[in-house]
């Protein structure tokens, strides 16, 4: 089971990891992560998301895809919401299920860690002061993230 | 073909999307990013620091080496910060 | 933020990642981990879980703690169940919330790697054709997996 | 001091737990499992592969070579399998 969904609303992550083990007795494990909009101590008062229709769902389902050809991993979710976002509020959803966690974990991270370097998402600062605030620049530990996939 | 903008590319060009028709001696990506630069310093401005900019044509990511030739829809954008 | 609960009871993993970033803007990654009870290919008919009482405890706070001073995490859960367990249901989980989603991947899975290896659980097969089943032996796989990070 | 045993450990031998009082010359884990083993042949088959037994002293990991001296508890079981 694969399901990739980019969406301006709000989603539910118990519902969702929920349809990977409902009513399976294969699944020995489930690893989620849930990324989160963070205040930044207070300055933040929302992120605007951007993204690139159509190319950003085949980029999330051609890491997904890859994850899957490198662990025997069995469901995967991948939800990325675009707008206004507001700090506390959920932004990106990854979910994996399989039969073990060593696989399960690796495959969640590789995909967070390709999600962030190459699908089409754009963040945008606004500050609580008013001001426009300027676009998230892209960071170097993202991109080391990644590189660490390709050795092994 | 159409070009397409993101996030600081599309606010500094100022435009979302356009119809170009680049001339035949702009064969490679990288050949698209010098020409488009020409066109105004809206573009100029844009494309100052090339080398960041990443280019997907027909919603596939590309090098600045891949030849340009078929495409229908070239994007440009920063590097991606999602997640 | 720190949970350790060891109980006979199903528990509800949304509720519990909830508690952890419940009217926060300070958390930027929320991991979990759900382990299940697998059927075997329907070969087995239920898990039964012994701990030792009070030892279990102390050892999951004691992997927790461990965590917690390795890498920046902010709030940790840890659940585990005792007693019969049928296929599909839930028998541990692990939910690890922080700033970023490295140090809480890294946390979720080292906890899980310890619990493993060091918490006094164990298990016993009851098979569908009535016999009795044997104590699941330990595996070598789960020494190495806490092995690894005993070099970082 | 109370002996309390888990999983085939416990069936092995036929009881949880019990109170024993070795004599001085046990002074290791490792010495305790060889007094142990003494006891009848129940003790004899479930220690029989003693280097596999772990044991804990007052609810801690400790390994065969560690002091019985002081302990109000020890507990003595197969590797782990939880999880």
């Amino acid at each position: 089971m694969l399901t990739i969904r980019i969406q301006r609303e709000d989603f539910d992550p118990a519902k969702e990891a929920e349809a990977l083990t409902h009513g399976r007795t294969d699944v020995g494990a489930l690893v989620t992560f849930t990324g989160l909009c963070r205040s930044e101590a207070g300055a933040l008062c929302a992120l605007e998301l951007e993204h690139y229709p159509g190319m950003a769902e085949m980029e999330l389902e051609r890491i997904a895809q890859e994850a899957r050809a490198r662990w025997p991993v069995d469901g995967i979710v991948v939800l990325h919401r675009y707008g206004k976002i507001e700090p506390g509020e959920r932004i990106v959803f990854v979910a994996v299920s399989g039969g073990h966690r060593g696989e399960a974990f690796h495959a969640a991270e590789y995909i967070m860690d390709f999600l962030k370097t190459s699908a089409p998402f754009w963040k945008r600062e606004h500050h609580v002061d008013g001001s426009a605030g300027g676009w998230v620049e892209a960071k170097d530990a993202d991109d080391t993230a990644a590189e660490r996939w390709k050795r092994k | 073909m159409k070009a397409i903008y993101f996030a600081w590319v599309r606010e500094r060009i100022g435009k979302p999307e356009e119809e170009i028709a680049p001339p035949a001696h702009v064969v490679t990506v990288g050949d698209l990013l010098s020409w488009l630069k020409g066109k105004g310093e809206e573009y100029e401005y844009a494309f100052e620091n090339a080398q960041v900019i990443r280019v997907a044509m027909d919603k596939k990511h590309v090098r600045h080496d891949a030849k340009i030739e078929g495409a229908r829809e070239i994007a440009f954008f920063p590097p991606m910060t999602g997640g």
